[in-house]
């Protein structure tokens, strides 16, 4: 049998049952290997209830930094008997299987083309301790050890993560390191240690950007909910739904640290758990029309429920904030798994004539950004901004360089008159476009005596904000509304391109391009790298933000066959920029993922492979002038 | 289309204590139906405010969708105000009241707004006890949709097609004083006596306020047979009459012992009661309760101050809200800075 | 002055106060001309309030049967003075301005190029009336009758059609007719009567295909009502709004009528005033489940409001109908206002990846026909069915062919099992698409002691409906569901074309096609005639449903530019053809109206006289193989 | 993933009337938490169908969102259910019943499902008095999103990581006797003795019948400071035992004088109250009302048959509906057919 080999490049996942505190071992085990400076994802793929059921940890360790999914299990450590025979069968050949062998494998699971390694954790705990919680728990651990053995982990850095973790409990740090002994020495005397896949400390072959900075660990949530907190924002309205509750958590947790005031020991924010998604979206719309920086988070189904008054920020010029944490399907879906299929229901939230500004985070480093920058553009376009991310980012730990902030940044509020304002202009009215850029001046509540007073409304209504039900009344406002969505477009985050990737010998005359965005990007620049030696050369563009920037639409002209990597059934993004750059459709070419798991590099190779085969002998090259 | 109403300032109207006018708390002409009984809340919601003397620009108004949510037009043109979507101004409203803790809210709203498509926000508001007055002008019809039976509408009333309603109406104080609101009353469009020192003591109310006020659709419930019309209302009136007097004025008024209680508000404010049956209990949760359902089933519309308790703790408190308005903090306040998000960088590592 | 002249070709509108009772009259107005048999048809413009405001009754007399707005005033009869201003400002030159002359006209307002025409209204009714509801009411009726004499309508018929109004109330009728005398005895006594455009009874000018079968004069809305009372509807749950309460007030009348148990007086229907939109939607979504016909009737806000539901109702495969009678804006926008703007919010409902049915009726007949047709749709499809109406259709009244209908027509249940249908099957799986057409079978609760119960959910299930977070199972189940999408083409109501109008001297090479639907059908038929001696032939396509049936890619594909007429801002139904049938952009050009009022003829003709301009120089026909 | 439960029936499992044994009754594993108050619940509706002979096709399950409202998956496997969108099953049952008036409805919720999001259906529910059973497992906390507090959690509560619930808890029987339902019981996972009879009552009674059901969230709300753990809630109970005696059973005990009150349903069956305190009345709201408050501010949780009405008017008798199911009305009665039509037709020239 020929074993898989490498070092620091392989894919390990555990198999548990949720509630059985397996989270925090793996935990444990993933944060390891990113202390020992080699760049690490993990992944939670977990069920839509709180125990009892399967639920699994995918590790990959990727020398070269890639952070998305590759595709395929090198080694999977298998504790969950309800899914084993599956897991055992996912195994790539030449890989590794792990299990308690407490009872022993079924023979018709049984393969001979991997490393079977049998490790009886149910009988080395029941054995060591009495507590059935400590049996349970411990089990853990006790694999985490045998892999520290067989993936050569540094045994300090597992030390010093429970000493982090337990900080002042003695007897948890003992008992923990214990169970990690138990493990290890299990592995040493049992298997060949290391294997042939397995790790090795920081320098060797890691990607030299990765240790340029001492990166951090981090998921997009508490990032989003970081950005929130730096932003300015002082009420967050929500309703809990999966996987958007620990934005709002995160966003708690440090506001109660960082926004108390010192005098009076009093919050400067404000928290509501709201009835329903409306009445979160409702709270924010308040708020934000009242001058103060308010945001909610939510999923699919709030979105859903949020749209009426989404039409209202929309049409009423309110700013809102709003991060969407993506998961699948229509309705409920697959509440705990990750999609990218909130694309068109955001884009166009709500009846009649709408657009809504998108921004497309790739990293909780961007999640950060983009969170407070989501506050600005609000404020300046006076409409909801809402934030696109998903499970896969948001819910787990992402490596990213560490969060920056600019000490010299100031909020940008827009134009909203204060009292001053107010007497220095000579003629204000609320939908008077001055600036000839669609975005008009508002003012806030109570700012002055006699003046800039006026009655906000979902109805239709004529430059001075007077009720009305005139034609051309109705055409002026939505088309300036149409202008300040082209003005937009100067003031959202550009797509980022990156310098080509050489081919030596192309196979095709076609100039190719991949669009991508969000957490389909790191797996897509991967696949491209894939490519690139099967003389395949193909440019990126990743996505950032909706309105789209022209360079986008110069993008897709500037090449023969342009691939949409999504994770949704529909292809909405490719929808959404056929749409709104005019574009013809056989320009655009889908590479989609929608099984709920996050997309993967060999996914995405493999969907340009085939389309290069069967379709781009139909595509006849652009004239391009060449400069 | 709405009209500005032309502004002739009498130079004799009398003057507030701020030197208003009771024209300055005017708003556009109504388009409402004439005799419509919104038209009267409106009036007298803008001799509340002038009377209790809150400067214009310091209160906000909020409403959902209906003729009664249009009313916000057509008082306070000096305010902002908001004209949401229909049955969700609760919520716009607890947005509004945590960015800016100082200004006086005043929501308005009907009984399609508040007790169909609005009943869920409008108890989760109660709960969280927002500081506002929450008007609802209640026609027991969809007025604005063109005639409808309400939630609110009466068990047996006759809709004008001829229609009659098989079900219970809610009675929106009773949910109200049982879902634990901090100030409940009823009153009735035609009886401004009444209406207007209520709304002037909801106003000062620390906390929810909520007034509801019957207030008959001229035009599709005005008819024999309606529950809701004025001469029904008018003839099963059971009002007890109040006086409200601010918090700076000194108490000069005599009653006669037994007939009239009196209540302190959290600012100072006393609210004078007279009560017909001296055995009513404002402070009493239960028991208020009782006796409101005691006059319904009597067929007795109670009206007046149904419940108050002056002390309840509105949502900056329970939040520990700062003193200060949120919407006024700047980036020294609410931005931690470069330093504190190194080390937050450093616990991720 | 040149002044307009015209036999049974005019466009008259009446200013008014609403509340005033002038509706009644106005309608006297054009159901008199309508019982002549001259085509007509009437538009209520009007305020979204009930008492005080401005509103207006355009009505069109068209001997070639032109159902849609024309554009332009002929004749404008005044009897408000708030809009007085505008209101004469607005008629043609050479036209006609009738007004209540007991004030004078203001003499900034008055005009030499059109026949200014007072009669003293006010002044009359003062005079001839005591009772001040009676003065308001009757005013309307005296114009009525100058108008018969200056328009030469039959008396008769307008006396009969007040008799049947009044049926039994005899002081009602006599008070009425004696106002109509006096407005057409003062007309003879002071006017040229009658006014070189009038009416000439049928016959003479008329098209023949109006006078081929007595038509009917309805609006939309009832017609629909109709159509779910014949479709065998149920249940209707719904929550009113502007403009789809009388859907709703319809069904109510009927079946009442014809509904009601002969032996029990009990009623065969349930309708319920739902708390909002969310209960209605869910009401329909829960009978529907359990085997009624069910429906319910909103406009865009209720839309928005119901989008959680629809996208439930799309994963879960539960039968909806709802009917969306649309109207202007985004928000409350306004609400007493036509538009076709919830194209996209209906085809997407709802987060992640879905499509909806939508059904396009352009009359009151193909209301009643495709609200039958909705109900088999949407059983047989087990997915909702939006028939997208608007305002225009819905509340105005239509001439329109008698409504047919067929006693051998069985209404297609679509794949339901029964007891002996699940006793004869081998295996039944709920999800399991055995036909291979996407579509399964379902069962109804209560049905079979033993067999067929299964759990409805919003959440990823496998085949046989068993709860599944397995990516494959969610896969397999999406695109099923696509599969049924394709489907759905073949049951769906196909597009209608036309022969295509002859034109001697083309004045392009280029193949020209026109696409539109629902209300802009009419003012497109129109437009393509006004256009076609022009020099312009077109061709037409009318799209009647989505999913697209395949001609419609055919008919793009043969023209080299398209034109796709629509009440919009943003191009929608454009957007949605070039997103389903991947249409390259610049094939479709856009018609958009999005005014509030129904779009005209004229602005059809005018933007395609200036897209033929603009245009159709870059374009390069299509190579066509010539069949 | 969710196993259907292999059935072993024993051959001696007793049969109910039907000749079904109780393991017709069930329903797939359950997927929730070992311990969690709701499998109790599940367990006890089982039974109580089984006691009660309904053939199990002829019940219709429907719920919201939650882990409660996932419970009708492990009972019932034989009945058709529908776990609907969250919140939002009120709406959905009164769909499902208006389609067909015959089967027996139960609904399944949780407090956040109808008391946060669901409270506006959940009170239009009561108004119409649609004819089902309506169990609310309560545990004061949302179990499927790990935690937070519901709108029933009580004011002062402590949640698991520590923080203080600032808001008063709303309670849902008080509400549903004021809001006009026609059964509201109250009852607790644990007493399965009382819970038993009052979901067979519950389904006999013609109407709404609601039953909030304290039931532990063992993950997330059982520990010390929480007013909703096991611990807490049997310290506090105070219970009305019952007994349920169908109607085609005849009475047989005997009950001593003074301590038992039989209530009779719309079908006959007979509702045997033991009550402790035999002032108790389930057939006057404000006197059931008044001491369901009372019990509340002596911090007693007062649970069994709170009150009843059994000759209320129920949502088919309002829309005085056809005796005859809607969905199995074919062609002939509900088409008019082409000569009505065409009278139609001549209506409209
Ligand atoms: C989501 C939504 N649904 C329906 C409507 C239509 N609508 C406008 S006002 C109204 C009812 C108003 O009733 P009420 O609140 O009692 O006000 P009133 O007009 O009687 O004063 C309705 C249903 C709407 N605007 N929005
Ligand atoms: C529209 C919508 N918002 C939020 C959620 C997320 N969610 C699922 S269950 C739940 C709360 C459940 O609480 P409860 O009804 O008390 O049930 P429990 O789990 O406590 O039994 C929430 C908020 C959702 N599924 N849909
Ligand atoms: S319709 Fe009724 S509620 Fe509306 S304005 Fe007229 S009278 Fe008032
Ligand atoms: S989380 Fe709580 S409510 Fe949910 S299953 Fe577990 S114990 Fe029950
Ligand atoms: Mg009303
Ligand atoms: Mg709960």
């Amino acid at each position: 049998m020929k074993q898989i080999k490498g070092i620091n490049d392989f894919v390990v996942k555990f198999a548990n049952v949720n509630g059985t505190g397996s989270a925090s071992a793996n935990h444990l085990f993933a944060k390891a290997i990113f202390r020992m400076g080699i760049p690490v994802s993990p992944r939670n793929i977990f069920p839509s209830n709180i125990q009892g059921l399967p639920t699994w940890y995918e590790v990959r360790v990727s020398k070269k930094g890639y952070l998305g999914r590759r595709g395929g299990v090198d080694m999977m450590v298998c504790v969950n008997p309800q899914s084993m025979e599956k897991d055992i069968a996912s195994v790539e050949p030449g890989g590794y299987f792990l299990y308690d062998s407490t009872k022993p494998l079924a023979n018709h699971m049984k393969r001979d083309d991997i490393t079977i390694l049998g490790v009886p954790l149910t009988e080395m705990c029941m054995r060591e301790y009495t507590v059935p919680r400590l049996q349970q728990l411990l089990k853990n651990v006790v694999y985490v050890g045998a892999m520290a053995a067989l993936l050569d982990i540094d045994f300090r850095v597992l030390k010093d993560l429970l000493n982090d973790q337990f900080k002042g409990k003695e007897k948890l740090i003992s008992s923990n390191v214990h169970a990690l002994e138990m493990g290890y020495q299990f592995a040493k005397e049992n298997f060949q240690c290391p294997l042939p896949i397995r790790l090795e400390r920081k320098g060797g072959n890691v990607a030299p950007h990765i240790l340029e900075k001492p990166h951090i660990l981090m998921n997009g949530n508490t990032a989003a909910a970081l950005g929130a907190i730096y932003g300015g924002a002082t009420v967050a309205a929500w309703y809990p739904i999966t996987p958007s509750t620990s934005v709002v958590d995160a966003f708690a947790k440090y506001a109660e640290r960082m926004r108390i005031d010192a005098g009076s020991g009093k919050k400067n924010f404000a928290i509501v758990q709201a009835e329903d998604e409306l009445a979160a979206m409702g709270m924010v719309v308040g708020a934000s029309w009242n001058g103060a920086r308010a945001f909610t988070a939510t999923s699919g189904p709030g979105l859903s429920l949020m749209s009426e008054f989404l039409g209202l920020a929309y049409f009423a010029e309110v700013p809102v904030v709003l991060i969407d944490v993506q998961r699948s399907g229509p309705s409920t879906g697959m509440p705990t798994r990750s999609q990218q299929s909130d694309i068109l229901a955001a884009a166009y939230a709500s009846h009649g004539d709408t657009k809504q500004v998108l921004l497309f985070p790739a990293t909780p480093r961007e999640c950060f950004d983009m969170t407070v920058q989501a506050f600005d553009l609000a404020e300046r376009l006076q409409t909801p901004v809402i934030m696109m991310t998903d499970l896969d980012l948001g819910m787990n730990d992402w490596m990213s360089p560490p969060l920056e902030w600019d000490d010299n940044y100031e909020m940008d509020r827009g134009k909203v008159l204060d009292a001053e304002g107010l007497d220095s202009v000579e003629k204000w009215g609320r939908y008077l476009d001055v600036d000839g850029d669609g975005i008009c001046y508002r003012t806030l509540p109570g700012t002055h005596p006699d003046k800039g007073a006026y009655f906000t409304r979902g109805s239709s209504k004529n430059e001075m904000a007077v009720y009305s039900e005139s034609g051309e009344d109705y055409v002026q406002n939505v088309d300036r509304l149409l202008r300040k969505f082209e003005t937009a477009k100067s003031y959202v985050p550009k797509p980022k391109t990156h310098p080509p990737i050489k081919v030596k010998k192309p196979k095709t005359d076609l100039k190719l391009g991949a669009l991508f965005f969000g957490t389909s990007a790191s797996p897509a620049y991967e696949a491209v790298e894939m490519l690139a030696p099967e003389g395949y050369p193909i440019d990126t563009m990743r996505i950032r933000a909706f309105p789209f920037h022209e360079s986008l639409d110069r993008f897709i002209h500037d090449h023969d066959m342009v691939f949409v990597i999504e994770q949704n059934r529909d292809g909405q993004m490719r929808q959404l920029i056929m749409n709104e750059c005019e574009i013809a459709p056989d320009r655009l070419t889908s590479v989609l993922n929608y099984s709920g798991t996050p997309i993967t590099a060999r996914t995405i190779a493999h969907q340009i492979r085939q389309a290069l085969k069967t379709k781009s002998a139909e595509i006849v090259p652009l004239k391009r002038e060449t400069a | 289309m709405s009209y500005i109403k032309p502004k002739f300032r009498h130079p004799r109207l009398p003057a507030n204590r701020l030197g208003f006018t009771v024209a300055d708390y005017d708003g556009a002409i109504s388009t409402l139906c004439a005799g419509c009984g919104h038209d009267s809340i409106s009036a007298a919601i803008r001799n509340a405010c002038f009377e209790s003397s809150i400067p214009p620009h310091r209160i906000a108004k909020v409403s959902g969708i209906g003729c009664s949510s249009k009313m916000p037009t057509y008082f306070l043109g000096k305010s902002h105000g908001f004209n949401s979507v229909h049955g969700r101004m609760p919520s716009v409203a607890t947005g509004a009241s945590l960015a800016n803790r100082d200004l006086t809210y005043i929501g308005v709203s009907g009984d399609g707004d508040t007790a169909s498509i609005g009943m869920g926000q409008f108890i989760h508001l109660i709960r969280r006890n927002v500081n506002m007055t929450y008007i609802v002008a209640n026609n027991g019809c969809y007025g604005l949709t063109k005639g409808q039976d309400s939630a609110t509408a009466d068990l047996g009333s006759v809709a004008k097609g001829g229609a009659v309603n098989p079900f219970e109406g809610i009675d929106l104080a009773s949910l109200a004083i049982l879902q634990g609101a901090s100030f409940v009353a009823r009153s009735f469009s035609g009886d401004k006596g009444q209406l207007e020192p209520l709304i002037r003591a909801a106003m000062a109310h620390k906390g929810f306020a909520f007034i509801d006020v019957v207030s008959p659709c001229v035009t599709f419930n005005n008819h024999v047979g309606s529950t809701k019309s004025y001469t029904e209302t008018r003839e099963h009136l059971d009002a007890m009459p109040l006086d409200f007097v601010p918090m700076r004025d000194e108490i000069t008024t005599q009653y006669a012992e037994g007939t009239t209680q009196n209540v302190t508000l959290h600012d100072g404010s006393v609210i004078h009661l007279h009560k017909a049956d001296s055995s009513y209990r404002t402070d009493d949760r239960r028991a208020a309760m009782d006796s409101v359902q005691q006059a319904d089933e009597d067929g007795r519309i109670l009206t007046g101050l149904l419940f108050l308790d002056p002390d309840s703790q509105d949502l900056n408190q329970s939040l520990n809200l700062a003193t200060r308005p949120l919407n006024e903090l700047g980036k020294d306040e609410l931005c931690p800075g470069s330093k504190v998000l190194k080390s937050i960088n450093e616990g991720l590592r």
